[in-house]
Order: structure tokens, then sequence, then C-alpha cells
């Protein structure tokens, strides 16, 4: 049924949930909520006739509990797609894609080339946004918990790195870019992409129960990535329209 | 959402490890308080005005902003100067400056409490400035000052939350992060809110005794 | 550079919003602090537990634990807030809990004399209470209730953390655009310490407006 | 004076705290009219009966009738039961006391002191209140600090604007407490004096506790001596003071003489 | 007496509170053992100057000795410099005070309070220390508490042994301030019979600030007559007590005897 997409252009906006990780979500000086997941999300509810969007500021962890909780109509933050997640709320189909990266000392002391010799380095430590994707793949490739560190934000994942806090800082590949370019720091180096992991791509996360919705935006989605529109939005932020489209959230959510 | 027993018995070894950090924080932070209140206390006393004014104005500042706020700043921004804290360290300073402002006002009122006539009578008693500390001010000062420390230390208890902000993997903070990988916040925040009331409720009944046992000084 | 304006914009919506968080989350402590506070000296054994179990309740978890039950936990059982709801009612019953114990405090310093005295005179209960216990009781409240305003002013930092766009949270959006940690954090802690002390300013003077009259010189 | 009926009737109290028993099956009358003075050691229990006259400490056993009436207990079907809120309120009515400590309301001025009562529990309008407050002001010489507040006031001003607070709900009976005893000793007198003045144009029924025994002799009717919860003896002043027969009156006199005080 | 030098010298000092001059170029010489009352109404500067002779406030002006020695100052190549502690702490130990509120350390046994300051400030070895404060609490009538904590003790008890500490530093000169008026009535006089005592089994100057105007005419050699910071007359017992010259002091007495005390 379509009561929530009635409901949303009653209210004349739609509630939002974002990180603060640019260029996938940004907020600018003047406190409006740019990137591209949001760019791309305020477009199509336009065309669904939904005026505008509303967004907050959450951590990746609370991003889900907070749609289950219903604080937010739609999460468009670079929320990765996994099977778990697909089986938490209803994905659109795909929007954004990027492989991992890493940031660490200029010269990569460590040697770091992928999250296993991570795991491997005994002494060695990784900071991660808390719930996000890259949290997992380390803890997937065997680094003990007590050596991931949960990151709140990049800045504080950038600041623990050159402070030494941290041996690596694992974010999507155009993050760690964009945290690079900010902190103009020449002691610092960027792995790209980290080896064995797998390129993501994210969607607009709704919540169980309102697939109805989520199939409008779909609807809507398709007519962008066809027109060229959808490029227009998220290549100049870095994003690769043809990655988003070359692949189905069938596929990424079946992914082992 | 229902609650799920078995979800609470799965993550409950994860929490354990956090309410350790949880216990260590606040046991570091409240010697650290402890002490830090003494040395304001007794900067703010002291004849050297230029001294007990910067140390007067440093304590208001400290207890006028949000220790959030001064966490971000020990962890983030020292490293700046140099200063690179481990987080719990870091934790820990941050716990016992910010409290060390309450104590020292704790010393303060403790040493006023002191009834005018007992300087005098030591004073008569022709006791020079250190026997007059040592034996007559500070054993009455103490006792009634001991329910207050436990207050703020309890209190200071349940700040410690806030050293999930930088990173140390308390309770809460593993409680966030179990909320993150299953992305269920009821049972680990009820579970962390239950925890944080037992020990209020215990600290309850210690804190009575402590007024009982050394409350008050029968004059 | 030009940025730093539009950013300072930013701050100063966050202290908008901490100023609006610390006035309601105030409005909301004093109602439960006399509620409660009161309640504890009732006659009638209901009253006084439920007082108590609201008091001991939420002194006993923390701020910070509360926060996130009504911001993540209260909505599955139906209860929908808006982080704005959220911030006031956990600061509001939060600090009502400690002020509430400051009302007892203080009505019960009110010296059993002047109870007598309202019961050799024939007033009732209530008109004893509220012409003769309370008016002298307040002024004992006031200092300790300044003291917790600013608790709360301190405590709004922690709504940052769900998403509630005050000065805390928005030096945090600052911090991540422009990639400088120094700048945002040590202005924040500056508004913060100017409003403690307006606080605190402004106590004192009401303060002193009520006691006028009461400690005043033989004439 | 033996025709008329005691305004206050005390049968066979006793009152205990914790373990220790303060008053032990005390009776004693009052007449109208009567000034009575209680005299006795420290600690003899002459606060308590006092205080529980004026309902501010409860009672263990026995009865007290004020004009009659039950004060603790209410007839109801020819039964006794426990007085409830609004009983005692309207015993108290007969009431006042006065305070060792003054008790004064700080926040309040002076007449505003004297006329919260009568507005509050008399719904007296305040302009008839502060009328009525300025004539007792004027009687205990207060009324040029009308508009004062009570830490503006020596301890001897207090105790008379308290005396006037007390009057203004007219009681029949007032009860004084040691009203000097917390005195400078130049202040005492100013404050006996308005007593005399109230025996002298009132006729109210007066119970006083004492350590001025040179006033207790000439201020009253008769005189009781209480050692350790008990009337140990009592009679006109002259008998008690001159000639007590009771050892432990004489005994008690003998020590406060020594330690200066005139009789 | 007047062969051999006073004990006590003071001249001309003055001291203000703020803006209020409290005593105001009082000038006074006390002969050895000699018993010195001193009375005047509340606020004349009767505890002030046992407090300045104490050292527990600073005078402004004027010079003060004992036994021929500066207190306040030192001689220093014949200037006159402001006394440091230590000239101060040798001086205190020729001078002993007891107050009106006994000011016992609540935190140790009788024998304890009495043995604490020999032990400290003299280093006298505590078997010593015990053995003469058992004496002293004899001499007080306190030998059979000297294990209880003062909160145990009643008023008169504390006081007792309040002036058995003071003398414990066997001082020459001995200041009681109203050591009686916090006192119930009937313990006055053990404190009393204690004070008799050591006039007639030591020779200390004592200086006594008393009300207890029946008790300083037996007492003292001398009494003097304080009034706004000045002593305003002086003279035996005798003189002041039945046949004051100064209209104030006439005035003082009469008031003090309206109010029951005896003379
Ligand atoms: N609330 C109380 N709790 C316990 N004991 C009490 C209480 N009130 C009075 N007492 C005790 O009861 C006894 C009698 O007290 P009361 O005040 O009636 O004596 P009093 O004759 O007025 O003595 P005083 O001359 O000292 O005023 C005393 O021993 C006192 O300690
Ligand atoms: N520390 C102080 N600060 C301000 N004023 C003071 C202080 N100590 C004493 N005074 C004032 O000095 C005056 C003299 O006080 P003092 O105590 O010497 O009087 P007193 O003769 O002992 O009176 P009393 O008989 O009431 O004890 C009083 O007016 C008192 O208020
Ligand atoms: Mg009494
Ligand atoms: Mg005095």
């Amino acid at each position: 049924d379509d009561s929530k997409l009635e409901q949303l252009k009653s209210q004349g906006f739609a509630r939002v949930a974002i990180a603060n990780e640019p260029p996938y979500t940004a907020v600018a000086a003047d406190g409006k909520v740019s990137g591209a997941a949001p760019d791309v999300a305020r477009e199509i509810f336009k065309r669904l006739g939904v005026a505008d969007i509303v967004a907050s500021i959450s951590e990746y962890g609370a991003m889900i509990p907070g749609l289950q909780a219903g604080r937010f109509d739609v999460v468009t933050a670079g929320l990765f797609m996994k099977p778990e997640r697909c089986a938490a709320v209803a994905y659109s189909e795909p929007v954004l894609c990027d492989a991992e990266a890493m940031l660490v000392k200029k010269g990569n002391p460590k040697g770091f080339k992928s999250y296993e010799d991570v795991a491997k380095d005994t002494s060695a430590t990784i900071g991660a946004p808390g719930g996000g994707t890259e949290e997992k793949l380390a803890l997937n490739a065997g680094v003990p918990r007590e050596r991931v560190i949960v990151v709140p934000d990049g800045q504080s994942g950038l600041k623990m790195v050159q402070d030494g806090r941290i041996d690596a800082y694992s974010l999507p590949v155009l993050s760690i870019n964009d945290l690079m370019k900010k902190a103009n720091d020449p002691n610092l180096e960027v792995i790209a992409p980290v080896q064995g992991a797998p390129v993501y791509c994210d969607g607009a996360a709704f919540k169980k129960g309102d697939e109805a919705l989520r199939d409008a935006f779909d609807v809507e989605l398709a007519k962008m990535k066809k027109s060229g529109e959808f490029a227009k939005i998220i290549e100049p932020y870095g994003f690769s329209a043809a990655a988003a489209m070359s692949t189905t959230r069938d596929k990424l959510c079946a992914a082992k | 959402m229902d609650w799920d027993w078995n979800f609470v018995w799965q993550i409950m070894p994860t929490l354990i490890q956090g309410v350790k950090i949880t216990i260590l924080a606040t046991l570091l932070g409240s010697v650290l308080a402890a002490i830090v209140g003494l040395g304001i206390a007794l900067a703010r006393r002291s004849p050297n005005k230029a001294l007990s004014r910067t140390v007067g104005w440093a304590a208001e500042f400290i207890r006028g902003t949000p220790l959030l706020v001064q966490l971000y700043f020990i962890f983030y921004v020292l490293p700046d100067i140099g200063i690179l804290l481990p987080p719990l360290v870091a934790g820990v300073i941050g716990l016992g400056l910010h409290y060390g402002t309450y104590t020292a006002e704790v010393y303060r009122a403790g040493i006023e409490n002191v009834p005018r006539g007992q300087w005098e009578a030591a004073k008569a008693c022709n006791l020079s400035a250190r026997q007059t500390w040592t034996h007559i001010i500070i054993p009455q000062a103490i006792p009634p000052m001991i329910p207050a420390l436990a207050n703020y230390f309890i209190a200071m208890f349940k700040e410690t939350p806030l050293l999930s902000a930088i990173t140390v993997l308390e309770l809460m903070n593993q409680a966030k992060s179990v909320a993150n990988t299953y992305y269920r916040y009821l049972e680990p925040i009820t579970l962390v809110g239950a925890f944080f009331l037992a020990i209020s409720l215990c600290s309850v009944v210690l804190l009575r005794w402590l007024e009982r046992r050394y409350g008050k000084i029968e004059r | 550079m030009t940025q730093w304006s539009g950013y300072f914009g930013l701050i100063v919506q966050g202290a908008i919003v901490t100023i609006e968080l610390t006035l309601m989350g105030s409005v909301l402590a004093l109602i439960m602090a006399f509620l409660a506070g009161l309640g504890r000296l009732s006659r009638f054994f209901l009253l006084r537990a439920l007082a108590t179990a609201y008091i001991e309740f939420f002194r006993g978890t923390s701020i910070f634990v509360q926060l996130f039950f009504a911001y993540f936990v209260l909505p599955l059982i139906g209860l929908e807030l808006t982080p704005l709801q959220a911030g006031v009612l956990a600061l509001g019953l939060n600090v009502g809990a400690y002020a509430a114990e400051v009302v007892r405090g203080a009505v019960q310093s009110i010296g059993r004399e002047q109870h007598e005295a309202c019961i050799a005179l024939n007033l009732g209960r209530w008109q004893g209470l509220r012409h003769v216990i309370l008016p002298q009781a307040f002024l004992v409240m006031l200092p300790t209730f300044g003291n917790n305003a600013i608790e709360l002013l301190k405590a709004t930092s922690v709504v940052s953390l769900i998403s509630l766009a005050d000065l805390t949270f928005q030096a945090q959006v600052v911090r991540a655009q422009t990639g400088n940690t120094m700048v945002p954090f040590a202005t924040i802690l500056v508004i913060y310490f100017i409003l403690a002390l307006l606080i605190s300013w402004g106590v004192r003077s009401l303060e002193r407006r009520m006691a006028r009259g009461l400690d005043g010189v033989r004439v | 004076m033996h025709l008329s009926t005691p305004i206050i009737k005390v049968d066979a109290i006793s009152k205990s705290f914790g373990a220790f028993k303060v008053l032990d099956g005390l009776s004693m009358q009052v007449m109208p009219r009567e000034k009575l003075a209680l005299i006795g050691p420290s600690g003899s229990g002459k606060t308590t009966i006092l205080r529980i006259l004026m309902t501010l400490e409860r009672i263990d056993g026995g009865h007290i009738q004020i004009e009659g009436e039950q004060l603790y207990h209410m007839e109801r079907n020819g039964q006794l039961l426990p007085a409830d809120e609004r009983h005692l309120a309207r015993m108290r009515q007969k009431i006042g006391m006065v305070f060792q400590l003054f008790n004064l309301f700080p926040h309040k001025s002076v007449i505003d002191n004297v006329t919260l009562a009568p507005m509050l529990t008399k719904g007296t309008p305040r302009s008839a209140a502060e009328k009525r407050a300025m004539e007792l002001l004027d009687m205990v010489g207060m009324a040029d600090k009308a508009k004062a507040m009570p830490a503006q006031l020596s301890g001897g001003q207090k105790q008379r604007v308290a005396i006037a607070r007390a009057l203004a709900l007219q009681p029949k009976i007032m009860l004084f407490d040691e009203v000097t005893s917390a005195l400078d000793p130049e202040l005492v007198e100013e404050v006996l004096n308005v007593l005399w003045r109230l025996c002298a144009e009132t006729d109210m029924t007066m119970l006083l506790v004492t350590h001025e025994m040179g006033f207790a002799h000439d201020f009253a009717d008769r005189v009781l001596f209480f050692d350790r919860g008990r009337i140990v003896e009592e009679g006109k002043p002259d008998e008690i003071f001159r000639h007590p027969k009771q050892e432990r009156t004489q005994g008690f006199l003998k020590k406060i003489i020594a330690a200066g005080h005139r009789v």
C-alpha cells in the first residue's frame, strides 16, 4: 500500500539518516545537507512528490536501530548492502559503490595490504566506524576485538592515525580520499583498494514493511539512471555511476 | 520488539568485559580526584594570591564545562602539543580533573565546618600551626567529608559511559558495539541501565552506612 | 577561511539548542523536584514510595543510559519522542531527581521549631508549608538549584550522541567539515563556561534579592 | 475559685521517649484565669507537659480535657477515639504558646508575623487583622517596629513580638516556656514587664515554665515543682519558696540560690 | 601590692571590626595574683580584651606587656617590631583561657584533651603528662570521667575539663570568658566551686568576665566596669556593687538586679 508515501507527501518532507562522512554525506558551512547519497534521495523524493528531506546525523551503528524505532524514514548514508543488513532493512537498488581503503602513516610502515595483514601483526590496531562494514571486515579477517578500535567519526580516525594511536584507519576509498584532501598531511598515505575486500554498494535503506515506498523509490531511481541524471549527481563527488548500474540489489544481498 | 533472553546470555560476556573497564576507570578516577581536590583546596587557601586566584578560576572553568567536551579536548587536541595519552589514561585524567574540582569543595567545606572555637582552643593550648592541622583540624574535618566524597565517586561512576566517546571500551561502548552488530538496542541498553541501578542501590546502602558511621561528630 | 563565519553560524545554532534544552529541562526538573521532594515528606506511604522509586531510579541509572533508553527503546513500546523531547525528558527527569533531594533537605533543614510555631498558631499542614516553610526553604534550595542547573547545562552535551544538534554536536560537525579540532572545541568550552557563569550570576542575584531583610543589621 | 470547673484537667498522663519515661502518671488541674509557675530541675518534664498541651507531642496514656472537652480523644457514640487533625485544630484555637527561642518567621516582617495566623486560620480580612496586630504590638511596646524584619530585632524585642503573635489568635490559655532564658540579662526585664501587663489586662489562664524564681514568686498564683516527670510539691509561691516541705524542693532551691538567682 | 610590678600592662590599645571601634584607647594594669572581674553590658568589649590577651585577635594600636615583656612587639636593637609567630608562641605559654562554649576537642577523650598540649608543646612524656592530668582532673572533680568522650558529659562537666586542660600548661595568667553562662542554672555552682578552689590553691592571676554578679562580688579583688570599649569605673567589689559612682554603672546594675540576679 502507498500509505507511507502519502503520509510523507502530506507532511512535505522525509526524515533521512545521514552520517557525517564526506563525500557520501556532508554538511555545508551554512548547515545545508549535501553529499552524494542525500542529493540522490532529495531528487527522487522530489519526483515522488515529497518536497524536501530533513536529515539527522547519526552514528552508523545507530542507523538501523533508529530506522526500526521509527526515528527516520530512510537511511541515505553509504550504508553498504550486506546479507545481514538486507535481512534487517528494505534496500533500494544500488546507489553508491566504492571499494575499501586504509589510511596509514607515510610509507606504510607495517606493510598492510589487506585486513588479514592487520590480523597477522599482533601489535597492530585498526580503527573503523562502530557497526560499519569495515569493522566487520576486520573482525571477519581475524583481527581480535580488542585490536579493532571503534572510532566515532572520520576526523577522529584521521587524528588517531596522525597521533599514532592506531596503525590504520579504514573507510571506503572516497571517504578516505576526502579526509586526506582536507588534512593535506604529507605524512599520511592511502592504501586503496584493500586487497580481498569486495566492492560494496549502498542503497537507500527503508524500514521493513515500507516496501511499497521502496519500490516507488526504485522506479524513479531506475529512470534517473537511464536518463543520465543519476551520473550527473554522483560523479562530481567521485562516485562511478557505471559501477552502481552494473550490479543489483539481489546480487549484493545474496553475496556470502 | 520483544525481549530475548537468549540474546541476553549471548552478549553477557562482552558486557562483563565492559564492566571491568568501567570499574577500573572509576577507581583510578576516584584516587586522582581525591588527590587533585586536595591540591586545589590547599592552593585556594594559599596566601599567594596569584596562585589561589589562578587555581580558583581554572577549577571554576573545569566545573562549568561538560566532561564530554573536556574528554574530546584531552584526547584529540592535546596530541597537537605533544601530549599523547592512551584512551583509558585520558579518560581517567578527565574524570579525575573534573571531579577533583568537586572534591575540592568538599575539602573546603569540611575544613570550614570545624568550628572556629577549635582553632582558638588550639591556639590557647599554644599548639603550632602544623600541630593544629594534624591533631585538631584534620581529624575532625575528614570523617564528615567521607559520605560527600563517596557521593561524588558514585556520581563519577555513572559518568563513565562518556568515556565511550574517546574509544574506551567500557560498558556503554561494549553495549553500543553489541547493538551495532545485532541491530538491537533493547537488551544491551536495558542491561546497562539495570547494571547501573544495581550498583547505585548498593551504594545507597553503603552511603547510609558511611553517613551513620562518619557523618556526624558529637560535640 | 571565509567559511569560518558560516561555521560560527552553526555553533550559534547549537548554542540556541543548548539554551533551549537547558531552559526546558530546568522547568521540568523544577516541577519534578517539588513533586518528588514533597512526595518524599508526605504522610502517605504510597506517595512516599512513588517519590522514592522515582528518585532512586533516576539517580541510580546514568543520564547517558536514560537518554539512550528514551531515544531508542521507548519507541519500541510505542512512545515516540523527537530527539528534543527525548533530551528534555531525560535531562529534566534526571536532574529533577537530584533536585528533589535538595527540596527535601531544604524543607527538613528548616528547624523543627518553625513547624512547631505553625502548629502553635494552628496553621494547617498545607498553610504552614506554603506560607512559612517553603518560602524559607526556597532560599536554602536556591544555591544548590543553581548548581543543578549548571549540571543540567553540562549534561546537554550528551544529547549530541542522540543526534540533537546542540553545541557539542555542531562542534563535531564543524570539525568533520574543516578538519580542525582545536578551534571548535575551544570555542564551545568558552561558550559553555559563559552560560554557566550566567546561571550562577542569575541565581546569586535572585538569592540576594530574596534574602533581603533576613540577615539585616539591627536597627 | 473552686466553684468553677477546671479549664485544664490532666489525668494520669504518661509519655516516654524511647525507653526513657519523661512523664509518669502526671495529673494536674488548672482553673480559669489562674497563673501557674512550673519549676524544677533540668529534664524534669516541664517543657514536655507544655508541648503536650500544645499538641506538639502525643501522649502514651491518660487523658487531657480542655474546657471539659477531650484534647487527644473524640467522643463518638459514647466511645473515645483518637482525635483526628480537625478535632486537634479546633482544640488548638483555645491555646497559644510562646517558645524559649521565639520561633518568629524570619522571612516575614513583624506585623506579618502577627497577622499571618488570623488571616489564614480565621479568614480575618487583612485590614482588620492589621488593626488588631497594631493594638497588640502597641501593648508589647513594639508598634514602632511593625515594619522591621525579625533579624533586625534584639532578643527581648523578638520575644515581645512572639507574645503578640500568640495573642493574635485570642487563646484562652497561654503557655510560656522559659521565655526569658535565651535573653541577655539586661533584656529580661522588658519581657517580664509584658507578662505583668498581660496578667493585669487580660483574664487568660497562663502556664509559665521559668528559672526566674523571683518573678515566679511575685507573678504566680500557684507553683508546681516538677521532678522526674512528677509533681513533687505544689502550693502558693510563699509556701514553696520560703517553706518547701519536700527535700528535693529544698535541695533544688538551695542550688539555684547558690548559683546567684534571687528568690 | 603596689610594690611589685604589674604582670599585665595594657597601654592605650584600640581595636576595630571594620568601621566599628570595639576598644578605644583602653588601658589597664593587673598585679600578680590579682583576681579581676570584668563586667558590663553586652557588646562592651569584655570578650574582646580577653581574646586580645590570648592573641586570638590582633590590636590596631597601643601596647601590651606581660611580665614586662611586649606581647605583640619584639624589641630588636632598641626598635619595636611586630611580633613573629615564635615570639607569640613563647608569650602564650604564660596565658591560659577558658571559653564560654568549652571548645573541648570532641574527637579526644577527657584525659587526651588535657595531655595533648603539654605533650606537643613542651614534649612532656606521656606518663608524666597523664599523671599531672589526673591530678588536675581530680582537682576539678572529673577524675572518674578521664576515659569519657566530651559528648558524654554535661555542660558543667565539660567546662571543668576545659579548666583542667587550660591549667595543664601551668600558665601564670588565666582568662575566663563567661564560663558559666552556657550552663543550666543548677550546673553553674559546680563550675564556680572549681574557681573558688583554684583561687585558694594556686597563685595565678585571674581575669574573669561574668554575668554572675554575686560571684563576682565575693570572688574578685577588683571589679572593672566596661562600657563601649572603655573602662568606665573600677574599684573594690563593695564599692562598685553597693555604691557605684557612675550613672552607667548604676543603670546597668539596676537592670541586672531587676532581672532577678542576686548581687
Ligand atoms: N524528642 C525527645 N527525644 C528524646 N528525649 C527527649 C525529647 N524531648 C525531651 N526529651 C527528654 O525528656 C526529658 C524531659 O525534657 P523536658 O524538656 O521536658 O525537661 P525540662 O524540665 O523542660 O528541662 P529544662 O529545664 O532543661 O528545659 C529530658 O531528659 C529530655 O532529654
Ligand atoms: N569578629 C567580629 N567581627 C565583627 N564584630 C565583632 C567581632 N567580634 C566582636 N564584635 C563586636 O564587638 C563588640 C564587642 O564584642 P565583645 O564580644 O567583646 O562584647 P562583650 O562585652 O563580650 O559582650 P557579651 O556580654 O555579649 O559577651 C560587639 O558589638 C560585637 O558585635
Ligand atoms: Mg525545658
Ligand atoms: Mg562576651
